[in-house]
């Protein structure tokens, strides 16, 4: 890759002892995604990462669409920063780019305005009676993911080529918003050309495409996709991405904040079913990934523990691209073997039906 | 071609295309009259404008965007214009707005 | 014994000052970084706005000097300055009864603003690149075509807080109409764009050859500063802007997109000042004593400037300034050694 | 005698085919005269009108009077070849009835009669006609000589550039210049065999049979009357074609226009007459400043008229034209030039759109009240300083006067008529006759001569009295309510175009300016006073060539050595500040300032 713009934009991440903060979005849409990354890193990687039941919803989506105040916002990070300290923590891990920035801009705040500061310290001891203490380090989960790349590639068992051609597959990466272009130095690459998912596919052998419209949001911005009347443009967003990766045949999207990954997924087959334009080989849409599920690929985790059966545009392609072995009938196999149910075929997830619960049917 | 219904369809980019405007109306009104070209965009025209005095109508502004191949709405637009020539005595580059503003008139109107 | 003053660079600037005070019986010494003379200028194809050829300007202000038989070291660095001379990088002093600081500026680095994608994508270049295509006579794509769109982006590092460059570059703006003109000279079916946040035409036929470009070349003048260039499939470059006179988001694709660079102060600056003890501007250029009677020298007397090392200017200015520096400093010797 | 011979086919198909057509042509033009010109015919035609008109054809399709004027020797010619052929045909009609007496003689007898009768002139003792008939032919004759002089040193008549013709005006003019050296040698030979003639063919038959052989003459007496008859007959086949057609369209343009028959803004088959009536004499070429000042010459309206005969005017030569009038001043034919231009300007498309203008609906920018109205107009925004010395001027006569304009309104639709959008004008016309009858005025004033103009010609006022500031501040002076200091200041006048030649309103501006000072004409001045060159009527010309046409004029107002140059029109006034070495003021301003303190 001809960029090396990258390496002047580098962040202190800590090597290990991580607090971490959910997100909301991938909580409910990519549950395997948030598991499979506390699993690679106590479980592949050794380190000390703590999923502490206590801390709540940044209230980040409250506050973009004007329902949270900015003090109520202020005191829910404060507290979630007295929860870290009191678990004897230091660097504090955020699952959910919203998220991320919310702790930047709020500590960025404090810091320019300490008035602030000194105003939530006062709220969250006389709602809470806990203390903040700000965190040492602030990272997002990929930045983590970036920081280990090379520890992963040592481990993989699959790397992102394509198996039948040796070809390098063509990954889509894709940053959300507020990783780097609210604070550019937050982010791994800055603003304009953030490396920190580039660097986990090279690390594991895959391509990055570089497409013209690859620094464009993908349209979630919560009010424009909250009301409804705004959707339109939250769409046409996804869309103009789309048109304009899809000359350079992606085998797959990989992102990096919840909303990119549900949106730039979903309105495929919105954009389907609207205009009858379908992406991808074949037109079986592109599938879009977390980074997480990337690297639990990567690492040989099988692809439903991952919960890659949550995606709309089916994953099978790809999964068979990589020569990922998997069982192709207990895809929408619950726990225990208990059927979850399935969608409705549409344009971009028609895999054949050769699945065990229809032939219980 | 499917197409359901979401309450929704995806919005028209509010974006100038220079690749996909046509741009050949655009080309013909600067042969024309090259002098076009030579606005510095002061806005003497709309400044002093009887029309914009009453109305809207924006001429620098209209004939920018017809020279970026933007032509959709500016004949009705440009019907709003009396012709009664105060730009041409103010535009600081001599460009003649009248005789263009007639010329633009007779490119989008097919006449 | 003739007095001798010591000239820091060896540009168009140096060389001027050089000449005007050997005609003035002072005896010149110049110090030049580079390995040879003529400095930046030597890079350039034509000058705005005659499309004077630089090589017209440049080389008989060298053969001059040669003739002169001025005396020049070549290759050497200045790391000190004062009024009594300058110290090279190799420790060795060259005395002198007052010193020139001519030591121009630095082309702004275009990587600096990676949005653009300047060394990333082929057909991105800069105006210097551009000026070097066309000495050589040959301006194509990187695949060897002709270009048939091109557009050129003013206000590259210039009046930009985010790469730290607050100052106007001056020279940018008529650099990039004349270079359109070039361009459509060369290539009279292209469309060339200029995407400009000012046009500022400052000097003698300037305006004239803007309104020129306007209406003779039907080059396309867009009032909004590029926010992204990318490269699409084919090495086109597709760049946005907001063309701020309709409000609107515009967007197109160019086969070319040319950056008009701007001037920096040199990093030098900081050592020198520091060494002869004299203060910078607030952008980094040697500061002088003021705007109209001091506009050459400085705090510190017997340190005299010549050209851009003060701010950004054009050959013209920079060749008239010279004589003004020799003239200043010649009246210095005069006053300090006939007493 | 039966008056016939071979060569005579050439001038007998001529003449028929000739006769044919401009009938054809007349008859047709006549039909489709929309009812109102009709109307107008039949109620004129037994009237003194049409006296007048037989006076007027005499005047000027025969004596070319107006073209005297211009220029007498011009005049001489065109009256040598038109009165002095008329005289041909009609002596040529009398001598044959002389000597063949009463009775029915074809066309061809009388003109080729030397031919059928060449003894006739023996049989009398005197050779009256002879002599007579060459006498006219010498007249016509020095006409032609005028006209090969013309063409080769236009200046010496009074004409710095001619017309450049099309191919069949080439082919009849070339017929018509030889037509009567022909007859000269066919009418010499004859004599030169028969031996009798006038003084001049008899003349120059006596020296042919002086220096050429009998035999030869008789082999060259055939055929010099084949080649008069064929360029006749050329000549007449070319001439409902070509710019001759001039010579008989004029009489019924001349019968129409005295029963008050007039172009207007649309256009109708009336126009076809003041078409065809043009001669292309290039009379119009030489005032257009559009050719004195830029070398424009393409667009003058005898080219304009040419183009729109023969359909291939183009949008561009109809446009580029500032319609100051000054061709149609001396236009010998008396064509409606500028109307004429304006409505084929029209032939744009010009319907309205349903919703333009839609927004003139309940605005009202007007203040003040009072019966007088003030419409500054447009242009008078841009020179603020008319409207306030208006005001003062107001003030100091105590009239209570109510702005219909004075944030701006309505434009009063003159720039779009000509523009040729005359329909979409109606609108700005019904708006603001709503407005002056709204608030009842009974005087309107304005000190735009654009406007005045349009007030007058299109607007339905009756009962409000329209009138230019300059005719208003003439009779506040007139009737003694407006006092002025007089001084020794010299002013130089400058007449707009709209206001001079446009409504003839030049004695007023000169009155006031006398009062205040003394006045010093430019060389044209009047009805022949230069053109500023901003006109709105023209869309073509660019902003340098406007600045051009206006420094010649300026030149000539600085060349008064004056100390203030005035106008009456802001446009004007905005073209001659842009290069007076003088000052220049709108009269308005010139009395605003003078006004008597104690007044």
């Amino acid at each position: 890759m001809k960029r090396t713009s990258w390496q002047e934009y580098q962040k202190d991440i800590a090597a290990d002892k991580y607090y971490y903060a959910r997100s909301c979005i991938r909580q409910n849409f990519f549950p395997g995604s948030e598991k499979a990354f506390l699993d690679i890193l106590s479980k592949d990687l050794g380190v000390d990462i703590f999923d502490d039941p206590l801390h709540t919803s940044c209230t980040g989506i409250g506050y973009h669409s004007d329902v949270v105040p900015l003090e109520t916002i202020m005191t829910v990070v404060a507290r979630q920063f007295a929860l870290m300290a009191e678990a004897g923590y230091e660097n504090f891990v955020s699952s959910c780019i919203t998220s991320f920035g919310i702790y930047n801009e709020i500590l960025n705040t404090w810091e320019e305005f300490p008035e602030t500061e000194e105003r939530t310290r006062k709220y969250l001891k006389e709602a809470t009676g806990r203390e903040l203490v700000k965190p040492r380090t602030i990272a997002h989960t990929s930045d983590i993911m970036f920081y280990h790349r090379h520890e992963i590639a040592r481990r993989a068992k699959h790397r992102l080529i394509n198996a039948l051609t040796g070809e390098p597959l063509r990954v889509v990466e894709h940053i959300g918003c507020h990783y780097a272009k609210i604070f550019p130095k937050s982010g791994i690459g800055g603003s304009e050309f953030p490396y920190v998912l580039a660097g986990m596919i090279e690390s594991w052998g895959g391509n990055v495409v570089d497409y013209p419209e690859r620094r464009h949001c993908c349209g979630f911005g919560f009010r424009n996709y909250l009301v409804q009347a705004n959707r339109g443009s939250s769409i046409a967003n996804s869309h103009k991405k789309l048109e304009s990766m899809s000359p350079y045949k992606p085998d797959f999207i990989v992102a990096n904040c919840p909303g990119c990954t549900m949106f730039l997924d979903k309105w495929q087959y919105a954009i389907a079913e609207m205009d009858g334009t379908t992406y991808g080989a074949d037109g079986k849409g592109i599938p879009v990934l977390t980074y997480e599920e990337m690297a639990g690929l990567v690492l040989g985790y099988d692809p439903w523990e991952l919960g890659m059966q949550f995606h709309q545009v089916d994953v099978e392609p790809l999964l068979n691209k990589m020569g990922i072995e998997y069982e192709p009938e207990a895809k929408y196999l619950g726990k225990g073997g208990k059927y979850i149910g399935r969608p409705a075929p549409a344009a971009v997830n028609c895999e054949e039906a050769r699945h065990i619960y229809e032939i219980r049917r | 071609m499917r197409s359901l219904n979401f309450g929704y369809a995806i919005s028209h980019p509010r974006a100038i295309d220079m690749d996909n405007n046509d741009l050949r109306k655009s080309r013909a009104i600067i042969e024309e009259m090259p002098e076009l070209q030579a606005c510095i965009s002061c806005g003497s025209c709309t400044a002093s404008c009887t029309a914009g005095n009453i109305t809207n109508f924006n001429f620098r502004k209209l004939h920018t965007s017809v020279r970026r191949g933007e032509y959709k709405g500016a004949y009705e637009e440009l019907n709003k214009c009396m012709l009664c020539g105060k730009c041409r005595l103010v535009c600081p580059r001599g460009i003649n707005t009248r005789g263009l503003i007639m010329l633009i008139k007779r490119k989008l109107g097919d006449f | 014994m003739a007095h001798r003053v010591v000239i820091v660079g060896g540009g168009a600037a140096g060389i001027q000052t050089a000449l005007e005070l050997k005609s003035r019986g002072i005896e010149p010494i110049i110090v030049e970084r580079d390995i040879e003379l003529g400095g930046k200028a030597r890079g350039w194809h034509k000058l705005f706005p005659l499309f004077t050829p630089a090589k017209d300007i440049i080389d008989p202000l060298i053969a001059r000097l040669r003739e002169e038989r001025i005396r020049c070291f070549y290759g050497q660095e200045v790391t000190e300055i004062a009024s009594d001379g300058v110290v090279l990088r190799s420790g060795e002093r060259i005395p002198g009864d007052a010193v020139v600081v001519a030591t121009g500026f630095t082309l702004f680095d275009a990587h600096r603003k990676q949005e653009y994608g300047y060394g990333l994508y082929d057909n991105v270049i800069t105006s210097v690149d551009l000026e070097r295509m066309m000495n050589s006579g040959r301006v194509v794509l990187t695949d060897g075509s002709e270009p048939r769109r091109i557009a050129f982006l003013h206000c590259v590092g210039s009046r930009d807080e985010k790469v730290d460059q607050k100052h106007c570059s001056k020279v940018c703006c008529i650099t990039g109409v004349k270079q359109a003109i070039e361009i459509k000279q060369m290539f009279p079916d292209a469309d060339v764009f200029n995407f400009y946040m000012d046009i500022r035409m400052y000097g003698p036929g300037y305006e004239e050859l803007y309104r020129s470009a306007q209406q003779d070349y039907n080059i396309h003048f867009i009032r909004g500063r590029i926010s992204e260039a990318a490269e699409t499939i084919n090495k086109r470059i597709q760049i946005k802007a907001e063309d701020t006179l309709t409000g609107r988001p515009l967007r197109m694709t160019v086969d070319m997109l040319v950056l008009l660079v701007g001037m920096s102060a040199n990093y030098e600056n900081k050592n020198l000042a520091q060494s002869a003890g004299i203060p910078l501007a607030p952008n980094g250029y040697f500061r002088t004593q003021d705007s109209f009677l001091g506009s050459v020298t400085c705090e510190r007397e017997g340190i005299f400037f010549a050209g851009a090392a003060t701010a950004p200017k054009s050959l013209a200015d920079t060749l008239a300034e010279a004589s003004l520096t020799a003239s200043a400093v010649c009246n210095y010797i005069k006053v300090k050694y006939t007493k | 005698m039966t008056f016939f011979a071979p060569f005579t086919i050439p001038f007998i198909v001529g003449s028929i085919v000739m006769f044919a057509i401009i009938a054809t042509k007349w008859i047709t033009w006549i039909i489709q005269l929309p009812k109102v010109d009709r109307r107008l015919m039949r109620h004129n035609l037994l009237t003194r009108k049409t006296l007048y008109a037989i006076w007027e054809v005499i005047r000027e399709s025969l004596l070319h009077v107006r073209i005297f004027r211009v220029n007498p020797l011009l005049g001489f010619m065109h009256m040598s070849l038109a009165f002095g052929w008329f005289l041909l045909i009609v002596v040529g009609w009398i001598e044959t009835t002389v000597y063949l007496g009463w009775q029915m003689i074809p066309l061809q007898g009388h003109v080729f009669f030397k031919y059928f009768a060449p003894l006739n002139g023996i049989d009398t003792h005197i050779h009256l006609f002879d002599h007579l008939m060459d006498a006219l032919l010498l007249f016509v004759l020095i006409g032609v000589a005028l006209a090969w002089f013309k063409r080769f040193r236009a200046r010496a008549m009074g004409m710095r550039r001619t017309t450049r013709h099309r191919l069949l005006d080439r082919v009849a003019l070339t017929a018509l210049w030889f037509i009567f050296p022909a007859r000269l040698i066919a009418e010499s030979i004859t004599s030169a065999i028969y031996g009798n003639g006038g003084f001049l063919t008899g003349g120059i038959g006596g020296w042919l049979n002086n220096i050429i052989h009998h035999d030869i003459l008789v082999a060259l007496y055939e055929p010099s009357w084949w080649i008069y008859s064929s360029l006749l007959g050329a000549f007449f086949i070319a001439l409902p074609f070509s710019r001759y057609m001039h010579i008989f369209t004029e009489i019924p343009l001349i019968f129409l226009r005295q029963w008050q028959l007039r172009p207007t803004s649309e256009r109708k088959s009336y126009d076809n007459f003041e078409i065809a009536a043009c001669s292309r004499c290039g009379i119009c070429i030489d005032p257009c400043q559009l050719q004195s000042d830029l070398g424009i010459n393409d667009t003058q309206s005898v080219y304009y008229l040419r183009d729109r005969r023969y359909n291939m005017l183009t949008l561009k030569v109809a446009n580029n034209c500032l319609m100051c009038g000054r061709c149609e001043a001396v236009c010998p034919v008396g064509i409606n030039l500028s109307t004429l231009r304006l409505n084929s300007r029209a032939k744009r498309r010009n319907i309205p759109h349903e919703g333009r203008y839609k927004y003139f609906a309940g605005i009202d920018r007007s203040n003040g009240s009072g019966k007088i109205g003030y419409f500054a107009g447009c242009m008078t925004t841009l020179t603020p300083s008319v409207q306030r010395s208006m005001e003062k001027i107001f003030e100091a006569v105590g009239d209570e006067v109510w702005y219909a304009d004075k944030d701006g309104g309505v434009c009063c639709g003159r720039p779009l008529m000509l523009s040729g959008e005359t329909d979409a004008a109606r609108k700005m016309v019904v708006y603001n006759t709503d407005l002056f009858r709204r608030y009842e005025i009974t005087t309107l004033i304005t000190s735009c001569p654009i406007c005045l103009r349009v007030f007058k010609e299109s607007y339905r006022l009756d009962g409000i009295e329209v009138l230019h500031h300059s005719q208003y501040i003439d009779r506040l002076i007139a009737d003694g309510r407006l006092m002025l200091d007089a001084s020794s200041e010299v002013f130089t006048y400058h007449d707009p175009c709209e206001l001079g030649r446009g409504l003839g309103i030049y004695d007023e501006p000169r009155n006031i300016l006398t009062t205040l000072g003394s006045l010093r004409e430019p060389w044209h001045n009047r009805d022949n006073a230069l053109c500023c060159g901003s006109s709105l009527a023209n869309t073509i010309i660019d902003d340098q060539q406007q600045r051009r046409i206006a420094e010649r004029m300026t030149t000539e107002l600085d060349a008064t050595k004056c100390h203030t140059i005035v106008t009456a029109c802001p446009l004007c006034n905005k073209a001659i500040s842009r290069t007076a070495h003088h000052p220049t003021q709108d009269i308005a301003e010139v009395v605003a300032r003078n006004i008597h303190q104690n007044c």
